[in-house]
């Protein structure tokens, strides 16, 4: 059926933010409970949609499913205005499947305050669908807003060690990198002479008549800034494992699987068609930046972690660090491997952040020193851990491989050396968590794991836990085992914008 | 003629005004604004504004400063202290006062304005008509909000003064 | 003096022109009947009497807000009634409506008398509904000095507290200093504009149009600008601009609570009506100094208003000096106006948003306020969420408009004045405005920890807290109000995105 | 069926193993085994029968799989007769393993997981086998190193597999590091990767050269085949199950390197051939050495690995040889013959001696020390017979199948270069020399433990297969009798001529004669090391030398890696987020406090704010600035 | 006849506003400082009714009518405000009177 009867974007917007209010209004707990696996399914179920259909709807300017709706601000070129494109397309579909993943894992995690939990996670779902089915750079930015204060507020409530130090810190560092892109993109707005928000209408004004190489130069260093931090680009990362490491898991999953890609996305949509001449001047400093800070010293940073939820943040800064490389690199492909890369990073930090979760419910630390032999009385968790290691390490069969080989290949023509450092962070990613992974689950049973063992009888993954864990484990492997499924859609959005530069260089 | 008259009121003024200031008892501080006010007055008399003077003598000495007086009095405030000025407030004060004279000297100096000599002018404040004229059709709206004012400060300073039955006892 | 002068002038003191302010005046002194006619027992119509009046003079400005008056000038001169005037009339009857209704709330807790108190509020809106329609340096003053005058006593209402009368004192003084410079200023520029010796003088030289015209005439007259910039001073100590905003936090937490909020909204955006009908009009040819000063202000008030109040703890002076970042973002907006056409539709959003969310907080700061009004520390907010979700939700929405997060109406209203600003070019404030908006998270964040983060658990050896105020339906309902329109206009503006249009 | 549709059945039926194994059959061991078993006779059926099938099953056929712009990434076959030689060495050694572990395997807890890691081995394997291209070779690669790092650490509650498979891991990485960037090299240099393209391009000498791209490709098979310095994580991989150590730390996984040289034989530069000949050669000596003093039977067998890894590396490296054909020469790529070659061979004897010692281990009740066995010639015999001729296949004994491809090493080693030629030689006698110091102290004297005392004979699932492959190993080196469908690869064998095969066939003879003849005199049947005891020094050197690879690497790990980690981890937590961080929040708070402090709370104080707003109009009006 | 000329008032007027301002710095008793702000009023008055004489307008004289009044309401309530403040503190020194701050 490839026409619903509404608008599925919008509904895939809606849905959650309408089941949050009716929990806000004071729905009981039991209808509560249902009533959020709609409002986290529904947007799976139309994201699967979209996904499955995407290649059959017509387009319209560049974009599937568009439809628009007015706020009141026409005349500032601000209005609600939905579609898909090839590069939106994955995002969208990510959000629903991790949103979807986290949803379950909260609605089980049997959370203090559980509705309260629930509603602020749908909300975050809400924002998240929206963030990416926006075309509008205004709606752009306030879904993602809307999806972040909630982190904020979870973190702050149900945060763990160091949680009022980790919220600030975080509410600090994303609202300065908010504004940052704000004013990035307000000038955009002003400075294109478009005086619009959306999307299409900035590309046919910039196309008609690019902006000058300096105010591009400028725009781009504002986006960068303020994205960067957003995505925790080396030095003004801090915030991530701090965060990530207090943060519950529902919401480290959201956050770091699929919010944190707004700052990427935004690069890419909205920076890379728009500002070219600002990617030439920055890229060189960008990738420097990536590879050096992110990717080697984070990388060893990471070696050095003996915490595990520390590792997986630190680890999440680091796979930023190819994400920016891919931008620097700037072509189809690197800027295609970015994408890939954003889906397959954010289903396996979900993933690691749900698994890392449960490995603490059974052994009451998060320190790797104190575990050991968990394999031996969970094998089902070793065993989804070790897939999720290796994804995160870029084993073929995952998603992520394919976003880091394009990437290098993409890399390679911009700098070779840049390249060949990134390419050792590959290594180096195998070391930590390949360590991790031995000191928790394999070896013999430490004496600590051995009396926490004995207090608290240890199982295998409980089915709440298994089932939104293998969700995600088979989205990765789907899209590990065939890329095609976005890279079509990918490639049929970024080869003609990238051949119209080409072309608009010379 | 007009102008040592000008010159005798002016002094008064600024020589009375800078009593005010400089007076450590409040008393003898509000007697020195009362003939700052005269001097005031002299010369508003000067600018043939002989309405406007009587009327400040009237409220201003007649009401306000009794006002002050009467407080004063009633307060029994011991108006002798010295001013006890530290090295930072002295400082400060000495700034100020410098300051303060640079700004009148910038406005002495480059705030010349030509202006024609006053016998060529006809002096329209002399008479009490266009007062009444002007204050009954052209600014009858401010004359109306100034009601209000009075009414508001009225009911202010009852609210402020008046004990009232519901009030607990004072310490 | 013949009977047709005055015909004419009566014909055009069109008293229907300013009905909305003549009801206030009218429904004041109801009041005031009300008190003498009715006995004590039933003095609780007092404020019912005032929420109604005020319902029907809202009701009454926006049945007639596109009325014929509507771009013409009446009492010769003296007023000109605009759209923004319109905007401005139901802005202050919005705030006085809140005002009064939080004075129920406060006022329950003292023994002070009531009708006065209502009374005042509604005769100090009316004043400030003629203040933001004036175009007369005559009328500016008498309607600037009723409000001020007003305030002064409103600010000293709680007598019975020291601190409050110490607020009063420290506003009056400061008031009264400002009012002077103000006037100076005014005398200035009616002396210059009246000079038979310089081109362009006027006989009118109190009316703003012959007075711009004068000043365009005369671009750098020194003593027009030293009248400028006394003016601009007096209008600086309203609206809280640096240096002039340093009794903001002292008075804000010596006044009532409604008064504080009324201070921070309805003072404040008088102020900024003034401010912005002086700076387009009459001193436009100025823009050598007005651009300089203006954008002084903006980025020290921006500045100094968030860092001061990061360490505060006392809400009230917390709020207080949040308000003086708010007035700087305005300010901002204010330095763009003259090139900017979105520039005033953006700050009048953007003081409708501050209403909103303002009084969403201090509704909660009402209630949780004890007998002793001055005393309202952060550590009284702990647990709120837990004992009063409501109130915690209203001021978690309130404080989040404010700190300008979406999909909140605060966030809306810097964004438009960002973009404002961008398109005036006013870069460097924009980074000042952003490190600003940035700095305040942290106080903003603080107080929504206090609420909700922080000992769910009341542990036995907190300190004592004021006992807190049950909220009432009528409070409630506005309360709701509040955060729902916050909440709605961030996201959804409908027909009023239309008032940002380039005019 | 077509050849594509066979072939993707051998590609594709331990995938469906793997994965039905994994969702369903995680507690059904038995059936489990029965699943991956099923799945590698149809490798094995299929493959033989394209394999055994000639020109009308060689084939190359493509899928895309990933485009983004210009850059299009395919999975495709490229069927040859080098492939078609792999795959029937991948599907006999795979059948056989697979019914070998039936039986070793019997009582493990976790048999599925096992099975479903041969499963996915034998994919992964099968993989690299048919890729057309170096990307999906790449792919396949990286899964064989997931399989190992799988098996390796079967039994992952002992620390050491847990150990050894993180460092079998990170050792590939280490060099596909290197294999990565040689392959993206090599695609902005010539714009494909595709093997089949790369010999068109090659064929009209539009190939870009460079000495930078074979080295770095060589980088990967350094990890995968063990070469130095990367070798260190094949002896550690002996702690995975037996049969593993057989199908994939011996026959086959470690031969992919050498399968993907021959394979991107074309890219081949001189000067990246000598590297390659000399890390070979370099790798064959040491671990011939470092076998020598090894007591464990698994170790022992690994390094022999190692050294003949070596043999195959070095006889890639020594490249082309120009033969006489008529009155003119041509250039042959007798390297790739000679490496496949051993490779073949290689693969029978040493899967047959590994599996043997997994009879031996399984027999002795997982007793692996050699000093503790003894008499089990009679005890196991037919382990004893089928071990024995996989010994002498190794140290070249004439007519058995060593004996063959050694020479041709030998040989290419002579013709080219006479350095290598006498290490090589050396090396020869040190294999010699230490298998028959196994063979003799395994199987020969008394039983010396308990567990030797009781050995027995396994069931037949364990006897079978060591005798298929013994047959292999004694006929397999007779090119004459494979099918002609090999002969892309065999007619590169370098066969020598004349005096030159005098010299080779005596050299030969007498290395394997020497160490033969020196081992068995020197060692006894005893339960002490003969050399460890006689001249405790050389064995303390060569013991030294073991280990020295080793105790680098773990110098570089404990004081250079983790103390930088920490360092930078040090300059993380406490620099940056400390210092500067909350430095700078610090400083902020503290303006914050002294803007506080600036509300004294005196009238007159706050006067002076007025005051100063006016200075600053006042400069503003009269534009002092 | 000779008469002093609009600047000789402007400049008187202006220094008494700028005594009074130095006064409201300077002195620490309330009641001073109200005398001083009502010597700027005056200040104010004075240079009105000079600008409104020469400049032959009435709109300065009416506006001292406002100035006036109001200058007379302002003091009744700052008044009011001190005499309840001494009944509270029994001081109206403002350097004493900093009970409001930080």
């Amino acid at each position: 059926m490839i026409n619903l009867p509404f608008d599925p974007l919008l509904v895939a917007i809606l849905a959650p933010l309408a089941v949050a209010l009716a929990i806000a209004c004071g729905l009981p707990k039991r209808f509560s409970v249902k009533l959020a696996y709609v409002g986290f399914g529904l947007p799976l179920l139309l994201a699967l949609h979209v996904w499955f259909y995407y290649a059959a709807v017509p387009e319209t300017s560049g974009y599937a499913f568009l439809t628009s709706y007015s706020t009141g601000l026409d005349a500032l070129g601000i209005g609600l205005k939905l579609g898909l494109n090839g590069i939106s397309l994955p995002l969208f579909v990510l959000a629903g499947i991790v949103g979807f993943a986290a949803g379950l894992y909260a609605i089980q995690s049997g959370a203090e305050r559980l509705k309260i939990y629930l509603m602020l996670l749908l909300v975050m779902q809400g924002g998240l669908m929206g963030v990416f089915a926006s075309v509008d750079i205004f709606f752009f930015y306030f879904f993602h807003e809307l999806a972040l204060i909630p982190t904020f507020i979870m973190v702050g409530i149900w945060g763990g060690r160091d949680r009022n130090y980790a919220a600030m810190k975080l509410t600090i560092y994303l609202t300065a990198g908010a504004m940052l892109s704000l004013v990035g993109l307000i000038a955009l707005y002003v400075k294109s002479g478009a005086n619009s928000f959306d999307l299409i209408e900035l590309r046919r004004v910039l196309a008609a008549q690019p902006l000058g190489d300096t105010v591009q130069q400028n725009i781009f260093g504002l986006l960068a800034l303020g994205f960067g931090i957003l995505v925790s680009i080396w030095p003004l990362h801090t915030w991530a494992p701090l965060g990530y490491g207090a943060a519950p898991s529902s919401a480290a999953m959201l956050h770091a699987g699929v919010l944190k890609k707004f700052g990427l996305y935004g690069l890419i949509q909205i920076a890379l068609p728009l500002l070219p001449a600002g990617l030439v001047h920055w890229s060189h400093p960008i990738a420097w930046l990536a590879v050096i800070g992110n990717v080697l010293v984070i990388g060893f940073v990471t070696i050095a972690q003996r915490d595990l939820k520390q590792m997986v943040g630190y680890s999440s800064v680091m796979h930023m660090g190819y994400a920016f490389l891919g931008i620097a690199a700037g072509s189809t492909l690197g800027v295609g491997g970015v994408v890939l890369l954003m889906v397959a990073h954010g289903l396996s930090v979900a993933l690691m952040f749900l698994l890392s979760t449960s490995v603490y419910h059974r052994t009451h630390t998060f320190a790797l020193d104190e575990m050991g032999g968990l394999a031996q009385k969970a094998p089902v968790l070793a065993a989804l851990f070790v897939a999720a290691t290796f994804a995160g390490i870029g084993l073929p069969g995952f998603a992520n491989f394919w976003g880091e080989l394009t990437i290098f290949v993409a890399l390679w023509k911009f700098s070779p050396l840049i390249t060949a450092l990134a390419v050792a962070g590959v290594v180096i990613s195998a070391i930590y968590g390949l360590r991790a992974a031995a000191a928790v689950f394999f070896g013999p049973v430490t004496p600590e794991f051995a009396k926490v063992a004995a207090a608290n009888p240890v199982t295998d993954l409980r089915w709440s836990e298994r089932l939104p864990a293998l969700i995600l484990l088979a989205a990765l492997m789907f899209v590990g085992f065939w890329p095609k499924s976005l890279s079509t859609a990918l490639d049929a959005t970024l080869a003609p914008a990238s051949a119209a530069q080409v072309a608009a260089a010379k | 003629m007009a102008s040592i008259l000008f010159l005798l009121f002016s002094t008064l003024t600024v020589l009375c005004a800078v009593g005010v200031v400089v007076n450590k008892n409040a008393v003898n501080a509000a007697g020195c604004l009362l003939l700052c006010l005269v001097g005031v007055a002299g010369l508003f008399v000067q600018l043939d504004a002989y309405l406007l003077a009587f009327i400040l003598l009237l409220v201003y000495a007649g009401a306000v400063v009794a006002l002050f007086l009467f407080i004063i009095m009633l307060l029994d405030v011991q108006g002798r202290q010295s001013f006890g000025f530290s090295g930072i407030t002295t400082f400060a004060g000495l700034m100020a006062f410098a300051l303060l004279l640079t700004g009148l000297g910038t406005i002495a100096v480059k705030g010349h304005l030509d202006a024609p000599r006053l016998n060529r002018l006809a002096a329209e404040g002399a008479n009490l008509k266009p007062y009444a004229q002007q204050l009954f059709t052209t600014y009858l709206l401010p004359v109306q909000i100034i009601g209000f004012l009075l009414l508001i400060a009225m009911l202010g300073v009852i609210v402020l003064s008046k004990k009232h039955a519901t009030e607990e006892p004072a310490k | 003096m013949d009977i047709t002068v005055l015909q004419n002038f009566a014909a055009n003191n069109l008293w229907g022109a300013i009905m909305p302010e003549i009801m206030l005046g009218v429904l004041a002194l109801a009041l005031l009947v009300i008190e003498l006619l009715f006995p004590k027992q039933q003095h609780q119509m007092v404020p019912l009497a005032a929420l109604v009046g005020l319902l029907c003079v809202l009701g009454n400005v926006l049945a007639t807000f596109h009325n014929p008056h509507v771009g013409t000038e009446t009492f010769n001169g003296l007023l000109r009634h605009t759209r923004d005037g319109q905007i401005m009339r139901v802005f202050f009857l919005l705030a006085a409506l809140m005002v009064c209704l939080l004075a129920r709330v406060s006022l329950a807790k003292q023994t002070m008398p009531r009708v006065e108190f209502y009374h005042i509020v509604l005769v100090v809106t009316a004043g400030m509904m003629l203040l933001a329609q004036s175009n007369n340096l005559l009328l500016l003053f008498v309607a600037l000095e009723t409000v001020t005058i007003g305030l002064y006593i409103l600010v000293s209402y709680y007598r019975n507290n020291s601190l409050t009368l110490e607020a009063g004192l420290k506003y009056l003084v400061m008031g009264a200093l400002s009012s002077s410079l103000l006037l100076f200023g005014i005398v200035l520029l009616y002396g210059v504009a009246g000079n038979a010796a310089l081109p362009g003088h006027t006989a009118q030289a109190m009316h703003y149009g012959q007075l711009a015209s004068f000043l365009a005439a005369n671009p750098h007259n020194f003593l027009a600008s030293i009248g400028i910039v006394l003016v601009l001073s007096g209008v600086a100590f309203k609206i809280g601009a640096f240096p002039f905003q340093i009794w903001v936090p002292d008075v804000y937490q010596g006044a009532p609570t409604p008064v504080t909020a009324f201070l921070a909204v309805s003072s404040k955006a008088v102020g900024f009506a003034v401010l912005l009908s002086l700076s387009l009009t009459v001193f436009a040819s100025y823009g050598w100094l007005l651009m300089p000063v203006l954008t002084f202000f903006a980025g020290a008030t921006l500045l100094f208003g968030n860092i001061a109040a990061l360490t505060q703890h006392n809400v009230k002076r917390l709020i207080g000096l949040s308000g003086v970042s708010h007035a700087g973002f305005l300010l901002l907006g204010v330095a763009a106006a003259s090139r900017a056409p979105m520039a005033v539709g953006s700050i009048y959003f953007y003081l409708f948003a501050y209403l909103l969310a303002s009084f969403a907080v201090f509704g909660v700061m009402t209630h949780l306020a004890g007998a002793n009004d001055t005393d309202q520390e952060l550590d009284h907010y702990a647990g709120l969420a837990k004992t009063n979700p409501f109130l915690a939700l209203v001021l978690a929405v309130g404080l989040g408009s404010l700190a300008g997060i979406p999909p909140l109406v605060g966030f809306m209203g810097k964004l438009f004045i960002f973009i404002s600003a961008f398109q005036a070019g006013l870069y460097g404030l924009i980074a000042v405005a952003v490190v600003g908006v940035v700095i305040s998270i942290y106080y903003y964040f603080g107080w929504i920890k206090a609420a909700f983060f922080e000992t769910w658990a009341t542990s036995p050896d907190a300190p004592a807290k004021p006992a807190r105020t049950p909220v009432d339906l009528v409070t409630g309902i506005a309360l709701g109000a509040l955060a729902l329109s916050t909440v709605v206009l961030g996201f959804y503006q409908g027909p009023l995105g239309a008032w940002l249009t380039p005019r | 069926m077509t050849p594509v549709a066979l072939a993707l059945t051998v590609l594709l039926a331990p995938l469906g193993s793997a994965a039905v194994i994994a969702l369903f059959l995680r507690r059904q061991g038995t059936l489990a085994s029965a699943v991956s078993l099923a799945a590698a006779l149809a490798v094995a059926v299929a493959g033989l029968g394209l394999a055994l099938g000639g020109d009308a099953y060689r084939f190359s056929a493509s899928a895309e799989w990933l485009k983004l712009g210009s850059f299009s990434l395919s999975l495709g076959f490229k069927f040859d007769d080098l492939a078609a030689l792999m795959l029937s060495i991948v599907g006999i050694v795979g059948v056989c393993v697979h019914v070998f572990s039936l039986g070793y395997m019997h009582d493990d807890e976790a048999k599925a997981r096992y099975f479903g890691g041969l499963s996915i081995f034998m994919f992964s394997m099968l993989g690299i086998v048919f890729a057309d291209n170096l990307f999906m070779m790449f792919i396949f690669w990286e899964l064989v190193g997931f399989s190992s790092y799988l098996l390796i650490n079967h039994w992952h509650e002992r620390p050491a597999p847990a150990a050894a498979s993180k460092k079998a891991f990170i050792a590939n990485r280490v060099g596909d590091f290197g294999f990565l960037l040689g392959i993206v090299m090599c695609y902005w240099a010539n714009h494909t990767v595709n093997l089949s393209e790369l010999d068109a391009l090659a064929a009209k000498d539009g190939l870009v050269f460079s000495a930078l791209i074979p080295l770095l490709l060589f980088c990967g098979a350094v990890g995968k085949s063990a070469q130095l310095p990367l070798q260190v994580w094949l002896p550690d991989a002996m702690e995975g199950p037996t049969p593993v150590s057989a199908l994939i730390h011996a026959a086959t996984m470690v031969a992919a390197g050498i399968y993907m040289l021959c394979r991107i034989n074309v890219l081949m530069v001189p000067d990246a051939l000598t590297v390659i000949m000399w890390t070979g050669t370099a790798t064959a000596l040491y671990a011939a050495l470092c076998a020598i003093v090894q007591s464990d039977i698994k170790k022992i067998l690994a390094y022999s690995t190692l050294s003949q890894l070596g043999y195959m590396v070095a006889a890639f490296g020594l490249g082309s040889l120009a033969v006489a054909h008529g009155d003119h020469s041509h250039m042959v790529a007798a390297g790739v013959g000679a490496a496949m070659f051993h490779l073949t061979t290689h693969a029978f004897f040493k899967a047959l001696m590994f599996l043997g010692s997994g009879s031996v281990i399984h027999g002795c009740h997982h007793e692996q020390d050699i000093f503790k066995m003894g008499g089990l010639k009679t005890k196991m015999p037919l382990t004893f017979a089928t071990f024995t001729l996989g010994v002498l296949a190794i140290i070249g004994f004439p007519f058995l199948a060593g004996f063959f491809s050694k020479d041709a090493i030998l040989y290419l080693a002579y013709a080219k270069n006479t350095p290598v030629f006498a290490l090589l030689a050396l090396t020869a006698v040190l294999t010699s020399f230490y298998m028959v110091r196994l063979w003799k102290i395994t199987f020969l004297g008394a039983p010396r433990s308990d567990a030797a005392s009781h050995a027995h004979e396994g069931g037949l699932t364990l006897t079978l297969p060591l005798v298929v492959l013994a047959i292999l190993s004694v006929f397999g080196g007779y090119t004459a009798l494979y099918p002609k469908v090999f002969s892309e690869v065999f007619v590169l064998i370098p066969i020598a001529h004349g005096t030159d095969h005098m010299v080779i066939l005596i050299t030969s003879v007498a290395v394997t004669v020497i160490g033969a003849a020196a081992a068995l005199v020197f060692y006894k049947s005893a339960a002490t090391d003969s050399l460890g005891a006689k001249s405790p020094g050389l064995f303390g050197a060569l013991t030294a030398l073991q280990f020295s690879f080793d105790r680098g690497y773990d110098y570089y790990v404990a004081k250079v890696q983790q103390r930088f980690a920490l360092f930078l981890n040090f300059l993380e937590q406490i620099f940056l987020a400390g210092l500067i961080v909350r430095g700078l929040a610090g400083i902020v708070g503290l303006v914050g406090l002294g803007a506080r402090g600036l509300h004294v709370g005196r009238l007159n104080v706050y006067l002076y704010w007025f005051l100063l707003g006016l200075v600053i109009l006042w400069i503003y009006a009269n534009e002092i600035f | 006849m000779m008469t002093a000329s609009l600047n000789e008032y402007v400049i008187i007027s202006s220094l008494l506003f700028v005594i009074g301002f130095f006064g409201v710095l300077l002195r620490r008793n309330t009641l001073v400082v109200f005398m001083c702000l009502e010597l700027m009023l005056i200040a104010s008055t004075l240079a009105l009714v000079a600008f409104s004489r020469f400049n032959a307008t009435m709109d300065g004289n009416i506006f001292v009518f406002f100035i006036l009044t109001v200058a007379a309401a302002e003091v009744a309530v700052g008044l009011a405000i001190i005499v309840a403040l001494f009944r509270k503190r029994q001081t109206v020194q403002i350097d004493q009177l900093d009970s409001l701050k930080n």
